[in-house]
């Protein structure tokens, strides 16, 4: 075992970060791999986190501040896996690491750089709510707070006008754009992938009129409005017409028919939504359109009663996502399978679709880079024939937190922590 | 609240009530029930009292069981014999219920070792200010003497807070009580109130038959108009303290000396937090704030500390007296601090030394107050 | 040695400079009077955090044998750590070091320049005042014991001990049965992929009696624990008659004492105990584990049977989690027991979180199973009547109940919390120290959770938790190395003290002990976390938290608002 | 020589001009005096730092709510002086806490007078101050002892102050209601005083001049000791004399000398626990709770009677009525004499306790 010192973490979410900062301060070397320019993952996109509804970004800073001060944490942002080989205790990992164009050491995040670019993009990071320039941090207070400059866009680096308008404004002269593309190659001894999940979306939720229905949003979406460092600095301002909505319907179970899984998590976070709206709106009517309500653990009942017994109406449908949305001159029109008692349509001005957890994008990418084995749902399988291992089907590799399957902050860190503990099983 | 007994032991004798007593725990040091007993007893220049640990009996015969001044707090007297531990021996203490109450207090605050004692406590008819007595003790001796033989309640000669005191007899945490009230000839009782009570009497072979309920009733109309008179003071007291200009007229005197902290039973502290360096530390701040007001008076905090013992030990406070016994400027601190002491119990519905499991307020919380600061917030943002 | 201070401003590029008079900062300070008989040393710099900025700092404070050290710039959530490095690395006591946020607090904040200015003067006089008040810091090392106590021998407690034992580090497993095995050896199959259990636990513990690193204590229960992290020593007592106790010194204890169902009398509701017929979920697990197939108590065959999800849902107040899989298990057991038997199965909610979960439901539901969603159900023996979710009342006879109790924390969790001084949740599991950022350690640090103890969750979940606990242990509790503990802690001054405990019950980390011989109370420096709860409590003021003392604040706020 | 300022006023309202004239013009930073409160009939020490609040300071008024000199003691930090008037027992006791590095000298412009006494607290509590305040004014112009004042005043020998930096003749002036004479002596209080224009002449003043009042208040410290049996009846004297004492513990608190913050006979040292006391209770039948209210006594006599000044506020506090200042006077005065030392006489003169004599080795020898 030449490097058993040495651990690679693809994704530094809340599990990689965790993890990371745990081997770290057991003496391990940890390369950190992260495809955005900043890390954080999934967790900060939401203001407030459940069942204690604490300032997500509040909680995870600290963490993010030990990960990129920590010696021995080597975190490398705008950079991804390429190719992967040799056994446990000694596999070289190949790393295409993205120029940033801005240096890491001198730019102290004085954001004087962002005013003056011409170039404005779609900041896909806020869920195309919000506007970046080619110059951009994804949103205010991303750790590390160093901007990249997105090559494609920016006039100067994609050769369509020679501008130094962001080189100019810059103090420091932290800004370089003779940066190059690179490919590192490094040697560990254990791989964890906690490169999160994605949200089901997209063209599938065209059947409920997202896309064509402007006022229909993705829960993301909802994050990003929420979110006091959002585009909207936490206003629910609806895309068109009327400014806030008078009455929102939260639909659950969006994709589990069709993928064949329930995710544990969506309900929770509806409520926090139900709770978010009659906390700023305390007029607007807020209706969750359910069918099972899953709260696997033991704080989330509690908070469920809360939001039962705070006037927000739950309707109860066998099935919720088979339920149409149309438009109905500037509201949306829900219509529902009529159960005995309940309405058979609603008019709302908003409807926020509860959306499943899919595997990453990149996941069958890397998958193939790691010859690890996928599940029928497209999550990394763990070992066959063990109970609670985060082992993969290769020795050495180990998936944890929504990688492995859809579930809350506190299993996706109870699963971090045990890989730390396999590691150490493993590489002594 | 337990149930008071009905049941008593009858004691009639042709000698007075002290002799009586005094003939009692001189059974239970020969019974052994008891290895000692606290009581009051005469100093020998005869112009005060002290609190004597007797453990021969012969010294007994000098006990003084009723005191007509109350100079030093029982509470603290047991306080300084077993604040270090349980001691072996087996202590009986003779002591007014105010005294009884602040001994329960202290046990809370871990100050008094309550294991091998036996509250014994009796109908206390008031006592006298200290300054009235120390004037000329041959007449307060009589004036007393006076008021245990007609067991005048309302003698106008007690000290105030004893005027409008309505616990001055049984308490359910006193293991025994003798009752002072009379009866054509001169009889009294003695109840047990709890199991060591009823040990101790069994020992001294004596057997509670004879029902209690006249003295009980006696008691109740006393109560009642202690009770009336008691509201009637507080609202004078209400005008004297409420608002921050009565409150700084009422303290005017005030000359900073602590000495209503030093008497109180409660205030066990060995350096008052008013005097630690907290409070002090900022010495060289007088001159600043100083020529911020403008002026400040000399020595500072005397408002500050008396607000600040009120706040520290009012849910405590047993209205014993001993503060404005010891006011060299003779304010009524003792009923302020009654006044203000039946307002915060109040509010927790507690009332102090009643009942020995029963916390502090101070030191725990009820999840109603959690909501009632809710309903305060609540109603502050509306 | 005199005092001398160094006062250091960053410019900050443009944020500082630009909106604060740094030179008239400068001027009004090595003027002032309050410093004329001090050595006070202060400079401007553009770039405090840069490398060179680093370098500049560690040569000024050499240079200048500083005492002292005032850095006036960002906000310490930014950069504190950096500058206490550079203390350590230049053998300043990072303790009479003081950081004043003239940026976020004055510079961003205050639009005026000369307003902005003022209020940095004064904020910086206030640190200098403060940081002259302070005294140095010394932080101790104390040397660790790599051993751990493990109590509870079910699945979790077997999994954590395998998995901590080494050579270093010794474990001592405590069980208060007879027998390692839990709940776990109870159940016929094991979710969520129904392998078979016959030998799952069978190999653990056959596994722990071969390792020589671990000591197994049967029918032994925990007596008294005292110490702290790295430090505990622990009296384990047996239970049985001959009563020997043994004591030893652990650095960690594990906690995995497991689940019970609801207690029976609660289950009267459903006619529990009333009729022979009604079962729990795990006695129908233990009559598949004995006899292979499931039968009334006269032997017979069922030939109807109601399976009841959600039972004490409301009274405990949370959902069990894997009642609803290990119900559909039991459907398995009956379908391939025989496939007339008509199963009715009257669930609340479906709980299906893991990723395979809802498929075993779909294949259960396939198999001609009347899976009824009902909002309330009442039984009389095992005549059942219930309202469907749509309001329709409806009434069933049957020959066998089979019920899903509450899952709720062993007996004797709360003596040992009382022991340990562990706080619980309200539902009374063990309360985790934060449910995200550290959900398997507790508020006493060297004391885990793991388990059914932790909460309602199936066998992987606790295999899990027992992992993480492995994680947690072998990164914090390293064989050899010390450990540094708090070191801004509160301190009791004995004179003052008159042992009425207030503190003592104030403190949540059970930090402070009462000494009787001195009746006085007493302050575990290695437990405290300074959170400064017992300095507000004391009565006569004899508590002083020692990096936040009264004198120090008066200087700091006589400054600011003079 | 001192240099002596007449001022065409009553003695209190000139000295009111001196203390304004020195706070407008900046040449001290404060004014440390008695004062009329908001409540019509009490007084109290204060600090002042503007002038306009100087028109209700009654600086000669014969009160001592406080000892001041034990309130100057914890003022340490100031750019100028602080003008004080206290009286002469008062500076006599802030010069004894100098000694013991208490308080500095020149944070203060210490202003004395030649003091005829003061009124008991009951005077105040009373509210009879303003109706004896006109004839006590006439007993002390003519330079006896006003009948109402404390009994210790009526015993005090030192009533002219040692070491002010000005003094203010006040006993024995029987012009005080139309001129006030206050004489400066340290270079201090001429330097502060000098843009100060009334009527400056150069003189001595005489100590000599009140030997007659001395001798008469010698003569009735003579009679007030002798009420008081402590010496020769040993413990019993100490039994019947402090069997009231309740251990307040009120007179350390006032006292200007017991400057310690945690008393020995407070800390944990004198916390019996159970054991001892059972074997007391034992061996003597019966204890008395709380115990050591006479040891307390005897030890405080001990640790600060040779330096007692005699102020009398331990008598006012105590609530048992004990006469405890004239008991601590005569003790403090014995064992000051085999040192002929006189407390608070001069900041140079140490403490009895901190030195020793070679001549003292010779008594001992003798005895």
């Amino acid at each position: 075992m030449s490097n058993s010192n040495n651990v690679l973490i693809i994704g530094a979410g809340i599990a990689g970060m965790q993890a990371s900062l745990m081997l770290a301060k057991a003496g391990k070397k940890v390369v950190l791999v992260e495809k955005l320019p900043i890390i954080g993952g999934n967790t900060i996109k939401n203001e407030e986190s459940f069942p204690n509804l604490e300032c997500s970004t509040c909680m995870v800073a600290p963490v993010q501040q030990d990960v990129l001060q920590n010696d021995n944490i080597e975190v490398m942002t705008l950079s991804e896996v390429k190719a992967v080989n040799g056994q446990v205790g000694n596999f070289t990992v190949t790393i295409n690491k993205k120029a940033r164009y801005v240096s890491l050491t001198e730019c102290i995040g004085c954001g004087a750089c962002y005013e003056p670019c011409p170039v404005s993009l779609q900041n896909e990071w806020e869920e195309n709510l919000g506007k970046k320039k080619a110059i951009y941090v994804p949103c205010d207070g991303s750790l590390p707070n160093v901007p990249a400059i997105n090559s494609g866009h920016c006039l100067r680096l994609s050769g369509k006008k020679s501008c130094n308008a962001c080189a100019e404004a810059c103090m420091f002269g932290a800004i370089n754009f003779s940066d190059k593309d690179e490919q590192v190659k490094i040697e560990v001894g254990a791989i964890i992938i906690a490169t999160g999940f994605d949200l089901y979306g997209g063209k599938l939720l065209s059947a409920f009129g997202y896309g064509t229905l402007p006022n229909v949003y993705t829960s993301m979406e909802f994050e990003r409005l929420y979110a006091s460092n959002g585009p909207t600095s936490g206003e629910l301002l609806l895309r068109k017409g009327k400014k806030l909505p008078d009455s929102v319907a939260i639909v659950h179970c969006i994709g589990r028919k069709e993928l064949g899984y329930c995710s544990g998590v969506c309900c929770m976070y509806s409520f926090k939504y139900a709770h978010f709206i009659k906390d700023k709106l305390p007029e607007a009517t807020v209706y969750n359109i359910y069918s099972d309500i899953c709260v696997p653990n033991k704080s989330y009942q509690s908070f469920y009663n809360k939001i039962k017994d705070s006037n927000s109406t739950f309707i109860f449908q066998s099935a919720p996502d088979i339920v149409q949305i149309a438009g109905n001159n500037g509201k949306l029109q829900v219509k529902l399978t009529a159960g005995k008692g309940s309405k058979n349509s609603l008019n709302v001005d908003m409807v926020i679709l509860s959306c499943a957890l899919v595997p990453a994008k990149t996941s069958k990418e890397l998958a193939d880079i790691l010859g690890i084995e996928r599940d029928r749902k497209g999550f990394f399988q763990t070992r066959k024939g063990y109970i609670g291992t985060v082992q993969t089907s290769v020795d050495g590799i180990f998936t944890v937190g929504c990688a492995e399957g859809p579930k809350d902050i506190e299993d996706s860190v109870i699963q971090a922590e045990s890989a730390v503990g396999e590691v150490f099983s493993l590489l002594g | 609240m337990k149930k008071i007994q009905t049941k008593g032991v009858k004691i009639s004798s042709n000698k007075d009530y002290r002799d009586s007593i005094v003939d009692i725990l001189k059974k239970m040091l020969q019974s052994k029930s008891v290895d000692a007993v606290l009581v009051p007893m005469r100093v020998p220049a005869k112009d005060s009292y002290a609190w004597i640990l007797v453990k021969d009996e012969k010294l007994l015969t000098e006990a003084d069981p009723a005191a007509p001044i109350m100079p030093i707090q029982g509470a603290r007297a047991l306080s300084s014999f077993s604040r270090k531990g349980q001691s072996m021996l087996k202590i009986a203490a003779l002591m007014r219920p105010c005294e009884i109450r602040a001994t329960i207090e202290l046990s809370k605050l871990n100050q008094v070792n309550l294991e091998n004692v036996t509250l014994i406590s009796y109908d206390c008819p008031g006592a006298l200010p200290m300054e009235d007595y120390l004037n000329d003790p041959e007449k307060g001796e009589k004036k007393f003497n006076d008021i245990l033989k007609k067991l005048d309640f309302q003698n106008k000669s007690i000290k105030p807070v004893c005027k409008i005191c309505d616990q001055f007899s049984l308490l359910p945490v006193s293991d025994l009580h003798f009752t002072l009230f009379h009866d054509q000839n001169n009889t009294m009782f003695l109840i047990a109130n709890s199991n060591r009570g009823n040990l101790v009497l069994k020992e001294i072979g004596m057997e509670a038959s004879h029902t209690v309920s006249a003295w009980a009733n006696g008691i109740q109309e006393i109560k009642d108009k202690r009770a009336a008179q008691k509201k009637g003071r507080f609202t004078q007291i209400k005008k004297m303290v409420e608002g921050f200009n009565s409150l700084l007229a009422t303290f005017s005197d005030c000359i900073g000396c602590h000495n209503c902290q030093s008497a109180c039973p409660i205030c066990y502290c060995r350096q008052c937090y008013f005097d630690s360096e907290s409070v002090t530390s900022g010495t060289d701040l007088t001159m600043l704030k100083a020529k911020k007001r403008g002026s400040i008076s000399l020595p500072q905090n005397r408002i500050m500390f008396q607000v600040g013992r009120m706040s520290h030990m009012s849910l405590s406070c047993v209205s014993c007296g001993l503060c404005t016994d010891a006011c060299p400027v003779s304010i009524p601190v003792a009923e302020i601090f009654s006044y203000v002491a039946h307002n915060t119990q109040k509010q927790f519905s507690y009332s102090s030394g009643e009942n020995k499991g029963e916390p502090i307020p101070l030191k725990t919380f009820k999840l109603e107050e959690v909501k009632g600061i809710q309903e305060l917030v609540e109603d502050a943002e509306a | 040695m005199s005092t001398k201070i160094g006062i250091y401003i960053c410019e900050c590029g443009p944020n500082i400079a630009d909106n604060i008079n740094i030179d008239e900062v400068i001027e009004r300070i090595s003027s002032s009077e309050d410093y004329k008989n001090k050595q006070l040393i202060i400079k401007p710099y553009k770039l405090l955090c840069s490398n060179e900025g680093k370098e500049y700092l560690e040569k000024e404070i050499k240079d200048n044998e500083l005492t002292h050290l005032v850095i006036a710039a960002c906000s310490p959530r930014d950069h504190e750590i950096t500058f206490i490095n550079i203390c350590k690395k230049t053998k300043l006591n990072p303790y009479l070091y003081k950081m004043v946020n003239i940026r976020e607090q004055c510079a961003w904040m205050i639009p005026d320049k000369k307003k902005a200015t003022e209020k940095a003067i004064s904020y910086i006089k206030a640190a200098i005042n403060r940081v002259l008040h302070q005294s140095v810091l010394i932080e101790k090392q104390l040397d660790s014991n790599p051993n751990v106590l493990v109590i509870g021998g079910g699945i979790t407690g077997m999994e954590t001990a395998l998995s901590l034992a080494s050579k270093q580090r010794r474990v001592y497993l405590v069980e208060k049965n007879s027998i390692l095995g839990g709940n776990a050896q109870s159940f016929k199959n094991l979710l969520p992929r129904q392998e078979n259990n016959t030998d799952l636990v069978a190999k653990k513990i056959t596994a722990i009696q071969e390792n020589e690193n671990i000591e197994v204590f049967t029918d032994s229960k925990l007596e008294n624990a005292v110490g702290f992290f790295g430090n505990f020593e622990v009296t384990v007592k047996s239970t049985k008659k001959d009563q020997t106790a043994n004591e030893f010194v652990v650095g960690a204890i594990v906690l995995a004492t497991g689940f019970a169902l609801m207690p029976t009398e609660k289950l009267k509701k459903h006619a529990y105990g009333k009729d022979d017929n009604v079962y729990t979920a795990l006695e129908i697990e233990q009559m598949m584990k004995a006899k292979g197939k499931i039968v009334l108590k006269s032997g017979k065959e069922p030939k109807s049977v109601g399976l009841i999800h959600c039972v004490g849902r409301e009274d405990r107040g949370y959902c069990s989690r894997i009642c609803c899989n290990y119900m559909l298990k039991i459907i398995s057991y009956l379908k391939d027991q025989s496939d007339t038997i008509l199963i009715k199965d009257f669930y609340k909610d479906l709980c299906l979180p893991h990723k395979y979960d809802q498929e075993y439901f779909d294949t259960m539901a396939k198999k001609k199973v009347d899976f009824i969603r009902i909002s309330d159900i009442t039984t009389k023996k095992t005549h059942i009547t219930y309202t469907e979710v749509n309001g329709s009342k409806k009434e069933a006879d049957l020959d066998m109940i089979i019920l899903a109790p509450a899952m709720v924390p062993a007996e004797g969790t709360e003596e040992l919390a009382e022991l340990l001084n562990v706080p619980l949740h309200p539902t009374k599991f063990f309360q985790e120290a934060h449910s995200q950022l550290n959900p398997i350690g507790t508020s006493l640090e060297g004391i885990y959770i793991a388990g059914g103890c932790h909460g309602p969750q199936g066998i992987s979940e606790s295999v899990l938790q027992a992992k993480a606990v492995q994680g947690k242990i072998v990164t914090q509790l390293i064989p050899g190395e010390k450990i540094i503990p708090e070191v801004k802690v509160s301190e009791i001054i004995p004179d003052f003290c008159m042992g009425c405990q207030t503190c003592r019950e104030v403190c949540c980390y059970g930090a402070i002990t009462f000494d009787p011989e001195r009746g006085i109370c007493v302050v575990n420096e290695a437990i405290c976390r300074g959170c400064g709860n017992c300095v507000g409590s004391c009565p006569s003021g004899a508590i002083r938290a020692k990096h936040f003392t009264t004198i120090q604040i008066h200087q700091e706020m006589k400054e600011a608002i003079s | 020589m001192d240099q002596v300022l007449t001022i065409k006023k009553s003695t209190e309202a000139g000295l009111i001009d001196l203390l304004t004239y020195l706070l407008k013009n900046k040449k001290v930073s404060g004014v440390c005096s008695l004062r009329k409160t908001k409540k019509q009939g009490k007084f109290d020490y204060a600090l002042i730092t503007d002038p306009e609040l100087l028109h209700d300071v009654v600086p000669l008024h014969p009160l001592m709510p406080v000892n001041a000199g034990k309130m100057l003691s914890n003022m340490i930090k100031m750019e100028m002086p602080v003008a004080a008037v206290i009286k002469p027992c008062e500076l006599r006791s802030f010069i004894e806490l100098v000694k013991r590095s208490q308080g500095k000298l020149e944070n203060f412009l210490l202003i004395s007078y030649t003091c005829g006494g003061a009124l008991p607290l009951t005077a105040t509590v009373e509210n009879k101050v303003d109706t004896m305040l006109p004839d006590y004014g006439k007993t002390v112009a003519a330079g006896n002892e006003f009948e109402h004042i404390r009994e210790i005043c009526k015993a005090c020998e030192y009533f002219v102050p040692f070491n002010a930096d000005a003094t203010v003749s006040l006993l024995g002036e029987t012009g005080a209601d139309s001129t006030c004479k206050i004489f400066l002596h340290s270079d201090k209080a001429k330097e502060i005083l000098q843009g100060f224009e009334v009527e400056k002449t150069e003189d001595e003043f005489d100590r000599t001049g009140y030997d007659q009042i001395r001798e008469r208040r010698k003569k009735y410290k003579e009679e007030l000791f002798k009420q008081i049996k402590i010496q020769d009846t040993g413990l019993d004297g100490m039994i019947d004399v402090f069997g009231r004492c309740i251990g307040c513990h009120a007179c350390s608190r006032v006292c200007p000398i017991c400057y310690c913050v945690l008393c020995d006979f407070e800390s944990s040292t004198y916390d019996y626990d159970n054991t001892i006391m059972e074997q007391e209770l034992s061996r003597k039948g019966g204890l008395r709770l709380p115990s050591d209210t006479i040891l307390y006594q005897i030890g405080r006599l001990s640790h600060m009677s040779f330096s007692c000044i005699g102020c009398g506020q331990c008598t006012e506090v105590c609530p048992s009525d004990i006469p405890v200042s004239v008991i601590f006077r005569k003790c403090g005065e014995k064992v000051a004499e085999i040192f002929e030392y006189i407390p608070g006489r001069d900041v140079n003169e140490q403490v009895p306790v901190t030195i020793f004599k070679e001549e003292e080795f010779e008594e001992i020898g003798e005895e």
